[in-house]
This record gives structure tokens, C-alpha cells and sequence, in this order.
């Protein structure tokens, strides 16, 4: 498990450093968010009636475009294959690396929610449904997306392949975490249900996206 | 002192593409050993040493270490390949921690006292702390090296070493395959140039695959 | 030697340092008096507005902020013109130390606006033209700042930082005319300092004054600072550069012919 | 003193304008008395500029 | 010219051949538009109101993404020093990258813009004014965006610097793309202005663009 | 036959960050003479040919090709570095082909003639249409220098040419300086291994700057 650490560690320190990936997804996630506005007019009733749904969509492509950097570094450099010499095990391996996405990626662009969420006009009513969904979502979104990083690996510029993989395994996660809120909106309890699905959604995740993503790493390093 | 080891291919043959670059080779490596691959541009010495690193499965044959435990084959090496595997954005001395503390443990020292030591032997240790998007090719080619140091494993695979350096650095580089097959190591090295290598046995791979290739 | 002419002896940061120390201490003491003064007459004199109440009293705050948001744009422009078109020693120094300055300052008019906007306009954000181009200008100073770090070598920072200043002052017109480009909640900027009432304008004016003189005189100490750090870095080089000549020479230096 | 129904905006509003202006002026002050601090440090240890060009490009830091 | 021609005509086969660059973009494209239901639901007329601002948008994102690559890869692989090396003023050399940017992301995107609107419910009348408005555009965000490709050109995973570096360039062209499209919706005679204003932003942009991104390009070769 | 040309160093300064790597070098390349740059690791070599060919600004000191047309430094010279410039995704033909059309013209042939040229001389015809991405190191090296025939220029400058490449390929590079020099141009060379070419004058870099960086 110290192997598993240390990887984190770097992976972490390497984002800190970098400052690029996490950088990158807060930026867009911010740039997209206020561009909207821009776009659709300045009417704040039509923004809050959508803000929901553009902020999930928006935090979901974000982390999207970071995700292709997952392997892809460490594989140009050589480093992946003396990584797949270590102790651990690829399944691992994979996990860690997507655990670092989640955590350099997923929630700092959780935590900024709420601010754009008041440029938008949400109804406060439904800020901590909104965050509490995409929380849980975060693991589905990283671990998911480490089987596309994983696959389109040495594709050159793989961004649409990645994309396209990765899309329809998003879906769920995207209509239950919108689901979630709009239900809290509508009632106290609606939205129970939504986040039981959703949490389901994750820990499958957890567990299939590193298998899928360790065979594909596999695969790729031949 | 590691266990004897030995490294054994039998009628390993490897492919690149459709291409079979390596046909039918069989060949044993003991402790103690290192051994030169050599021959022109495209003879297929990256393509070996790949497949012994695990990295390209042999499209016939077997290649295996005996006498170890039962790790497979990726575990018991240490594969430097044309690639340094540095981050540009860690110091030279970042890198070699996160491998000192990554690949399992090393009985002499404490992971920090490992990567100190390695960066002295390879006389790097001016530079540990500059980042190594900064250094020369040399110097980025011996932190790469430095990696080898970083964890005790039976089997070196090293591809083109001393490309880049200077006569004194690849002289520190021979030295140091030698004190590991003092004790007991075993080497594989891909190289176009001669290595001052104690004893070194030389497989020439096929100028007839290369004159088809080239 | 030439006789040099004012600008080429202000050039020299040495002089810049020696006449700096002389001026800030006054340009302090007169920010200090001239701010004293605007808010004495905000709190005690100046009336309310008879539509907007007592929240006008945001205004003698938020006005200057957001003049001086623009203002500060403008010297960060003019000093990357000094940079690479007269390669001005200063100009860099100058730069650098007005971006920070500049964004505080609009985040200042961001947050006083919105903070004024929500008893106005019943909301704390809207997407209008003069909103949304001052929260351009505020991306505009977090890329010049971001550009300035992200860039290791200082020489190669400082000309790419203010190649991106010199292209980013078209925000500028955009901010001042942007109200006539769409329909907006915000006031139009044309003649508003004319036609206010003069119990509300001199205060206005002289708390606008006080805040540019308070610019004015924290951009100078920035650049004392800039400079500062910059003798601090090639001493701290030339001490290394001495600890390394004391290393054992092993060859002679490049042979020169 | 009586600021109406929205007084706490307007007290709001001057106080982060108090508070980001004093956050600005204590960087300046203390960034300047570190570099002053570090620079007597570095002057007192005798270690004097190699350029004694007053003009030098090496101290506004634009040279190429 | 003829040397601008022939590294026109490479960045169109690298293009063409790698897939990516473009690949990336349009797959960014459609897959935004056709999460957007999802997010919003189903409501017809909702996604036809907003439909003008979210494929702008859109175009917009999917052109940025695809920015950074511009210079980057002849960069990384050495090519950039040679080409630098070469007959061609390193202004036109920015220039040609530009246009090949144009060419293979903006032009594509362009394209396909009716069917994405068809599937948001885009009003007929729009049609038309919607795609003028993106080909107009088009120039003013490849060759704004050169600059900020060249600006970011070393340092690692620009990603976010980038956009945060474009997008307030690109901000009066969105503004202007936009409202040509809702002028000529509202009116017959509504859009022209805009479409002025929209040419001129694209025609200063192809003079500023290309001289603003040499410059940095020669620093950054340093 | 090429203009009679000469390049010239004039107290020389090049600094890489805040460090002066190669301090006050003065030197002159006369018209047929190739210049080996040896040194350590970090000695500065690839340092000077960066400011040989423009991409690195003295930080003091004049660099000028004399006799030659008003064309800058970057125009006259040929500059192959550690990376090879090569399009993975192009063939190798390919690759040649657009320096051959990009760089203004030769006159002895037209560019495609011109590619299968140099394709023939170093020895990678074999590989004309296979995509960069597949070749060996040595091969990626061969196609990389193989841009040096797609424009007639005088001066050449290589950082570690025959790094990787086997001793036949190595001896052709050779021979590609020598016909050049011979031809009235100039070569200046960055190497660690001797090179076979004929009368070069070897300019030694410090080893005092590599010891303090190294
Ligand atoms: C976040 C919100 C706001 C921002 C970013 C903002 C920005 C600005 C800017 C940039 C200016 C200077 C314009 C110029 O000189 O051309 C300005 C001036 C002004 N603002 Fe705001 N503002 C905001 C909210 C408000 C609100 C809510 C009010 C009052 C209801 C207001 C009232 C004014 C007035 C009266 C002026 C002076 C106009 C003039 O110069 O003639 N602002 N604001
Ligand atoms: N990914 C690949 N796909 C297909 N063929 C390949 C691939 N990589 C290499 N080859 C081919 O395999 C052959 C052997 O390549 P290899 O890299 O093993 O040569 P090498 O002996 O290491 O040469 P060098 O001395 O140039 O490094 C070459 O002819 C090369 O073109
Ligand atoms: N981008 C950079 N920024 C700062 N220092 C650098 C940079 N690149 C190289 N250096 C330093 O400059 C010195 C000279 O490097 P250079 O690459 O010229 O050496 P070299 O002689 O080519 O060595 P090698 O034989 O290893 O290629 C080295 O000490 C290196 O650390
Ligand atoms: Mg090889
Ligand atoms: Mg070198």
C-alpha cells in the first residue's frame, strides 16, 4: 500500500507543480461558465432555470479534457513503464492515477461551484444538493474516464476518441446527479432516491474503471 | 549478494509489426554476466531488450529467470530505455526519491541516503536540487540512469547508456555495471559504441535484417 | 558622456530609487489627507439620494475602484510600450508591479458594485455589459499575472507578459463604451460627474483623487520593492558564482584565438 | 448615524475596500523590509555587484 | 509565397493525418451540444431559445482546445526551429499556422453547425445569419488564438493559461457573433451592423494576431 | 561551389538562465574548415551551436557570417539538434520532402530528386515510406540529418550527430562533412566520440564550467 501512496504523493506534487491540470479544468470550468451568460443573454430567470445543468455539464467536460493527461505523461517520458516494473499492481497503478485526477480535478472544481452557482442565480435552496451530487459523482467521472486515458493512450491527440468513449459511460452519472437536484428543488425528499442511484454509479466505478483501465495499459505497452 | 540467477531465452523470436525482427534466438545470460547486444541501426537491439523488460511479448519462445522467486519478468529488471523517464517540472533528486521510495526496498539504506549516494556515484550531485528540465543531454541521461541504483534488481537492461555522454561519465557508468555483476547481477546493453566493461560477452545481432530494413 | 535628458536619468533605477525616497513619504501623507477628507464628507455631509438612499454612499468607493481598475490597465499598457519598443529599464519593473495593484483594484469594483447592486438592482450579479467586461478585465489582469509566473526565465516573462498587455488594452474602450452596445442596468458613464449634484460630486472627486494618489504612491513602493528584489537576486548569483570559482579548475577556460 | 434599510451593504462594502487595501499595503511594506533585510544580509557577508554600471540591464532585470 | 503555401499545405496533411486536431474539435462540438437536452431536459423550446448562444459557445471551446497544439508539437519535436530558420518571415509562419488552424478546426466546425442546431431546435430563419456569423468569426479566434498558443508555448500544459490568456479576446467577437444572429431573428434588416462590426474584429485580428504571435515566438525561442 | 564565407566569433558570451555558460570566445570558422566542439556534460556545446544558430542571443559579443548575403545568422546555417524535427505520423519521403519545398532552392536538382538523393547517400531509401514513428533510433537520426542536403547552405551546425547511429552510418555522416567542406562550406560539430572527418580543428569547452555544474 506504501507504493500506492508514494505514487499518489507524486502524482499529486507533479499536479501542484505542473499547476497545468488543475489550472486548465478551473479555468474552462469558470470560462464556459461565464461565456453562458454572454451567449443566452442576461435574462437571470432563464439562467437560474438552466444553471443546473450547465454547471454539471460544464464540471463534467471540464475534467473530461484534463483526463487525457492521465497515462499519457508518464507514458511519453518512459516513466509508466518502470512504474509497471514496481510492486504494485496495474490495477492499482491506475487507481492511484485516477484518484490523483479526482483529487487535482474533480473537487477543486466542486469547491468553486458555488460561486459560479451565485453569478448564475441558483436557487440557495438547491446549492448543497448541487454540490453533494457532484461529489458523489467525482469518483464516477475519474475512474471512468482512466478506461477512455487508458485506451486512447498512444492514439496521437486522442481528445475526440477519448470524448466519444468516455461520453456514454458519463451519462448516468450526469442524468442522476441533474436528477438529484431537480428533484430537491421540486420537494424535501425527492431526491433520496437520485443519490442512491448515483453513489451505486460510483462504486461501480471504482471497481470496473481500474480493471478496464489496467488491461488497456496492458495492452498499450507492448 | 543476490541469489545466482540466470536469464534464459529459448528460441525467442520477436516481432515488430509483421515484421519478425529477433528469429529463433537462444541464449543464456548467468550471474555474473553482462552482455553487449550490438550491430547497425534497425538490427532489432531496442526490440530485444524490450522483450526482456516484458515490455514485448516474444511472438515465439520463452524467456524466463530462473533461480528467482516467482515474480515475473517485469520485477526482477531495471529497464532504462532511449527514454530517461524524468519529470522536467521534479529536481533531479525529486525523481530519484519517488523511485527510491517507490520500487520496493533496498537492504543498505534508508531511501534518502540511496538517492544521495546514487547521485554522487553518477556524479550528479551538484544538480540535485535544479529542476531537470534544465540540464544538458548528458546530465539528464545519468539522472536517468541514476534510477537503476534506486532498488536491487537482479537484471539490467540498459539501451544505448552512454549515447550522450562523455568519456568520464561513461567510464562511471561501466563502473557501475561492473560492481553490479561483481556481485552477482546480470546485464543486458544495447550499444554502438565499445564499453570499457569488465569481460563482456558480445551478441551481434543480424546486419542481414538490417541491410533488409536499411 | 552625453548630458542625459530627464527621461534617460529617471531610467536609471539607481536615480529612480534616491528620488523615489524622497517623494513617497509625501504622496502618503497626501493620499492620507485626501482620503481623510472624501470620507469625512461622505459620512457627515454628503445627503442621501433621494432614489438610491443612503446606499449611494458605495459610490464615493466604487467609482474610484473602478476609474482606477482601468487606470492601472493603462499603466501596465504603457509601461510594456516602454518595454518593447524602447527597451526602457524601468518599464518592466513598472509593469509588474502595477498588475497586482490593478487587479485589487477591479476586484474592489467588482465586489463594491455587486455589494451595491443587490439594494439597486434586487441582485448581487448580473450578466450586463459593464459587469461582465470588468470581470473580463479582471481574467485580463489574472492572465497577465499568470503568464508573469508561468514563465521561467524573468527577461523572456517580462517581454511575453507585455506583448499580452499591449494586445489586452482593447478592453479598455470596451469597458467605457460597452454600456451603449447593449441594453444595461448599469449607469452610462457620459457625463454623470457634470450633471450630479455638487454635495455628491466634490466628495466624489476628491475621494477619487485621494484613491490615485493612494495608486500612485503603493505602484512607486511596488517598483522600490521590484527593484529591490532584482539587486537582491544578481547578488545572491554573484555569491554563488564566487563559491563556485573556489572549486578546483580542472582545464583551462574555451581556447580563444 | 443612520444608514437606512441597507446599511449593512454599505458597511460591507467599505469594509472589504478597507480590508483588500490593507492586505495590499502590508505586502508592500513587508515584501519591501524583506528584500531591504535580505539584501543588508547579502551586502554585509561583502558581496558587492559585479557590474558597477549604474545603468545595467542586469538591474532592472530586462536584458535579453 | 510559395514557401507559405507549402507549410500551409503540411499543417493540412499533419492534420489530415493525425486526425486529432480536428477529430478533437468537432467531437467536443457535438458532444457539448448533445449532452445539453440532458442537462436541460427536454423542453423544445427552451433549447431553441437558447440554441444560437450554446452552439456559438460551443464553436468557441471547441476551437480553444484545439489551440494549443498549434505551435507545440513542430515545437517539441524540433521542426519549429528549423521552419523559423527557413525563407518565411516568422509573421507569416504564425499566419500559415493560423490559417492551417482555421482550415482544419474552424471551417469543419462551421459545417456542421446545421445539424447540431437542427437537433436544438434552431429557428429556420436563423440558419443562415448563425452560420455567416461562425464564418466570420472563424478568422478572429484562430489567429487571435495564435497569440495566446504563442505566449503559452513553453509552459507545461498551458491548457488553462490559455484560455484564460484568449478568452478576453475572443469576447467582442462572441458578443457580436451573437447578436447578428438575434438582430436578424428579431429583424429583417437587424444584422448588418453587427456583421460590420464582426468583420472588422476578424480583420484586425489577422493583422494583430500573426505580428503579436511572432513576437513571442521569437522570445520564446530564445 | 559556394561563395567563399567565413564565421566569425567576436568575444562571444552566451548565458543560459542567469548563468554565463561560455564566457568571452572569440573564433573563426574559415570557409572549408570543420570545428569539433568536445567537452563534458554541460560544457556548453550544445549551448554555443544554439547561438550559433540565432536561437540563443549572445549575452555579449558579436556572431556573423562574413562574405555572405545580408540573410541573418539563422538563414545561412543548417542546425540538426538532439531532436530530429521528424513528423511521426509523415513517412520518412515525406518528411525530406517538405524541408526540400520549404527551404528556398538548390539549384542542382529538383526537390524530388533531391529527396531520393539524400535518402540514397544516408543509407534509409528502404525506408522512404514508412512513417517516422516506426523507425529505430539510428534510423530516426539518419532521416532527422538527412535535412541538411534539402537546402544548400553554408554552414552546418549538428549537436552529436552519430549519437545513435552505428559506425557504418557514422562514417557516412562523415562523408556528407567532408563533401561539404570541401565544397567551400563550414561545419561546426558537437561531439563526445572522434569523428572521421577529414582535418578538423577541435575546440575544447571548458571542463572548469561542467565541474561547476556538475
Ligand atoms: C459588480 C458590479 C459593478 C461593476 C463591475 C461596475 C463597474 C463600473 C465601472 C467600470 C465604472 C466606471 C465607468 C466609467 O468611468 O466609464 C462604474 C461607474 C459607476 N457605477 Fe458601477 N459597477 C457595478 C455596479 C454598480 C451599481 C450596482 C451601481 C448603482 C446602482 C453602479 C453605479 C455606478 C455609477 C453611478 C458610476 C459612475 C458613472 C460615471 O462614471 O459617470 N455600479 N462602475
Ligand atoms: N513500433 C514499431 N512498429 C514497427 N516496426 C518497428 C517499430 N519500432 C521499430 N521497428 C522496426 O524494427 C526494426 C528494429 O528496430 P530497433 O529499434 O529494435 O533497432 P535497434 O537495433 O535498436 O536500432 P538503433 O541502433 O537505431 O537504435 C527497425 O527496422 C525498425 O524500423
Ligand atoms: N534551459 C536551460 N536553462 C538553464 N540552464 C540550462 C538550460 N539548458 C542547459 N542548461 C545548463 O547549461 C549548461 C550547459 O548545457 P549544454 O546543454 O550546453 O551542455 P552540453 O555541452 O551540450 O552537454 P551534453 O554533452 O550533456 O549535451 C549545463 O550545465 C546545463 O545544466
Ligand atoms: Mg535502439
Ligand atoms: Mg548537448
Amino acid at each position: 500500500m506504501s507504493a500506492f501512496f508514494t505514487l499518489l504523493k507524486r502524482d499529486l506534487r507533479l499536479a501542484l507543480r505542473d499547476g497545468g491540470a488543475l489550472g486548465t479544468a478551473l479555468g474552462f470550468y469558470l470560462i464556459v461558465v461565464s461565456l453562458l451568460p454572454l451567449g443566452l443573454g442576461p435574462d437571470l430567470n432563464l439562467l437560474s432555470r438552466i444553471a443546473p445543468g450547465i454547471l454539471w455539464i460544464a464540471l463534467l467536460l471540464a475534467a473530461l479534457l484534463s483526463l487525457s493527461r492521465m497515462f499519457e505523461t508518464d507514458y511519453e517520458d518512459g516513466s509508466l513503464e518502470a512504474i509497471a516494473a514496481g510492486p504494485l499492481p496495474l490495477e492499482l497503478m491506475a487507481g492511484a492515477k485516477a484518484l490523483a485526477h479526482a483529487l487535482t480535478t474533480g473537487v477543486p472544481l466542486v469547491v468553486i461551484t458555488p460561486v459560479l452557482a451565485l453569478m448564475l442565480n441558483l436557487d440557495l435552496k438547491a446549492y448543497p444538493v448541487l454540490i453533494a451530487s457532484m461529489g458523489l459523482g467525482i469518483p464516477a467521472i475519474s475512474f471512468l474516464g482512466s478506461i477512455g486515458a487508458a485506451l486512447t493512450l498512444k492514439t496521437r491527440r486522442g481528445g475526440l476518441l477519448l470524448a466519444l468513449l468516455v461520453l456514454p459511460l458519463y451519462v448516468p452519472t450526469l442524468i442522476f446527479g441533474i436528477s438529484a437536484v431537480n428533484a430537491a428543488l421540486s420537494g424535501p425528499q425527492g431526491a433520496s432516491s437520485s443519490f442512491l442511484i448515483l453513489s451505486a454509479v460510483s462504486l461501480v466505478s471504482l471497481v470496473v474503471g481500474p480493471l478496464a483501465a489496467a488491461a488497456a495499459l496492458r495492452i498499450q505497452m507492448q | 549478494m543476490v541469489q545466482p540467477l540466470k536469464l534464459i531465452l529459448e528460441n525467442v523470436s520477436v516481432a515488430r509489426g509483421t515484421r519478425t525482427i529477433i528469429a529463433d534466438l537462444s541464449l543464456t545470460v548467468a550471474a555474473g554476466e553482462a552482455v553487449l547486444l550490438t550491430g547497425p541501426n534497425g538490427a532489432g537491439k531496442t526490440t530485444l531488450i524490450r522483450a526482456l523488460a516484458g515490455l514485448l511479448a516474444p511472438s515465439a519462445g520463452r524467456i524466463s529467470v530462473d533461480g528467482g522467486g516467482e515474480e515475473d519478468l517485469a520485477q526482477q529488471c531495471h529497464y532504462v530505455g532511449h527514454l530517461n523517464g524524468l519529470k522536467a517540472s521534479l529536481t533531479v533528486a525529486e525523481n530519484l526519491q519517488f523511485w527510491a521510495d517507490y520500487l520496493p526496498g533496498h537492504p543498505s539504506a534508508g531511501s534518502v541516503g540511496r538517492v544521495h549516494n546514487a547521485l554522487a556515484r553518477l556524479n550528479i550531485d551538484a544538480l540535485a536540487d535544479i529542476p531537470t528540465a534544465y540540464l544538458s543531454a548528458g546530465q539528464k541521461r545519468r539522472a536517468g540512469l541514476a534510477r537503476v541504483l534506486m532498488a536491487q534488481r537482479p537484471l539490467w537492461l540498459l539501451d544505448e547508456p552512454t549515447g550522450s555522454l562523455d568519456a568520464a561519465s561513461a567510464d562511471i557508468v561501466c563502473q557501475l555495471v561492473d560492481a553490479h555483476t561483481a556481485n552477482g547481477g546480470m546485464a543486458v546493453i544495447a550499444t554502438h559504441l565499445p564499453l570499457a566493461i569488465k569481460a563482456p560477452r558480445t551478441l551481434q545481432l543480424g546486419a542481414k535484417i538490417a541491410a533488409e530494413a536499411a | 558622456m552625453q548630458t542625459q535628458t530627464l527621461t534617460q536619468r529617471l531610467a536609471n533605477p539607481t536615480r529612480f530609487m534616491e528620488l523615489s525616497a524622497l517623494v513617497l513619504p509625501w504622496l502618503w501623507a497626501l493620499a492620507g489627507a485626501l482620503i481623510a477628507i472624501a470620507m469625512y464628507k461622505v459620512f457627515f455631509i454628503a445627503p442621501a439620494d433621494y432614489q438610491q438612499g443612503e446606499t449611494v454612499k458605495i459610490m464615493y468607493i466604487h467609482v474610484p475602484a473602478a476609474w482606477l481598475a482601468m487606470m492601472g490597465y493603462g499603466i501596465v499598457a504603457l509601461s510594456s510600450f516602454g518595454l518593447l519598443v524602447f527597451r526602457h529599464p524601468l518599464a518592466d519593473v513598472s509593469a509588474k508591479a502595477a498588475a497586482p495593484l490593478g487587479a485589487a483594484f477591479t476586484l474592489l469594483a467588482l465586489i463594491t458594485g455587486s455589494l451595491w447592486g443587490k439594494p439597486m438592482w434586487g441582485t448581487y450579479w448580473v450578466w450586463d455589459a459593464r459587469l461582465t467586461s470588468v470581470l473580463v478585465l479582471f481574467f485580463l489582469y489574472m492572465g497577465l499575472i499568470a503568464l508573469r509566473n508561468s514563465v521561467e526565465d524573468e527577461s523572456a516573462a517580462a517581454k511575453l507578459t507585455a506583448i499580452l498587455g499591449l494586445v489586452g488594452v482593447a478592453i479598455l474602450p470596451v469597458i467605457k463604451f460597452s454600456v451603449d452596445w447593449w441594453n444595461t442596468l448599469h449607469q452610462p458613464s457620459t457625463g454623470f460627474t457634470q450633471t450630479v449634484d455638487p454635495s455628491m460630486r466634490t466628495p466624489l472627486l476628491i475621494s477619487a483623487l485621494g484613491f490615485t494618489v493612494l495608486f500612485l504612491a503603493m505602484h512607486m513602493k511596488g517598483m522600490r520593492n521590484e527593484i529591490l528584489r532584482r539587486r537582491v537576486k544578481s547578488l545572491t548569483l554573484a555569491a554563488v558564482e564566487r563559491a563556485q570559482t573556489s572549486l578546483p579548475e580542472q582545464t583551462s577556460l574555451p581556447e580563444a584565438r | 448615524m443612520d444608514l437606512g434599510p441597507h446599511a449593512a451593504f454599505i458597511w460591507a462594502a467599505y469594509g472589504v475596500f478597507i480590508a483588500v487595501l490593507a492586505a495590499v499595503l502590508a505586502w508592500l511594506w513587508l515584501d519591501g523590509k524583506a528584500q531591504e533585510r535580505t539584501l543588508a544580509a547579502l551586502e554585509a557577508r561583502g558581496i558587492k555587484r559585479r557590474t558597477s554600471r549604474p545603468m545595467s540591464q542586469a538591474d532592472a532585470g530586462t536584458g535579453s
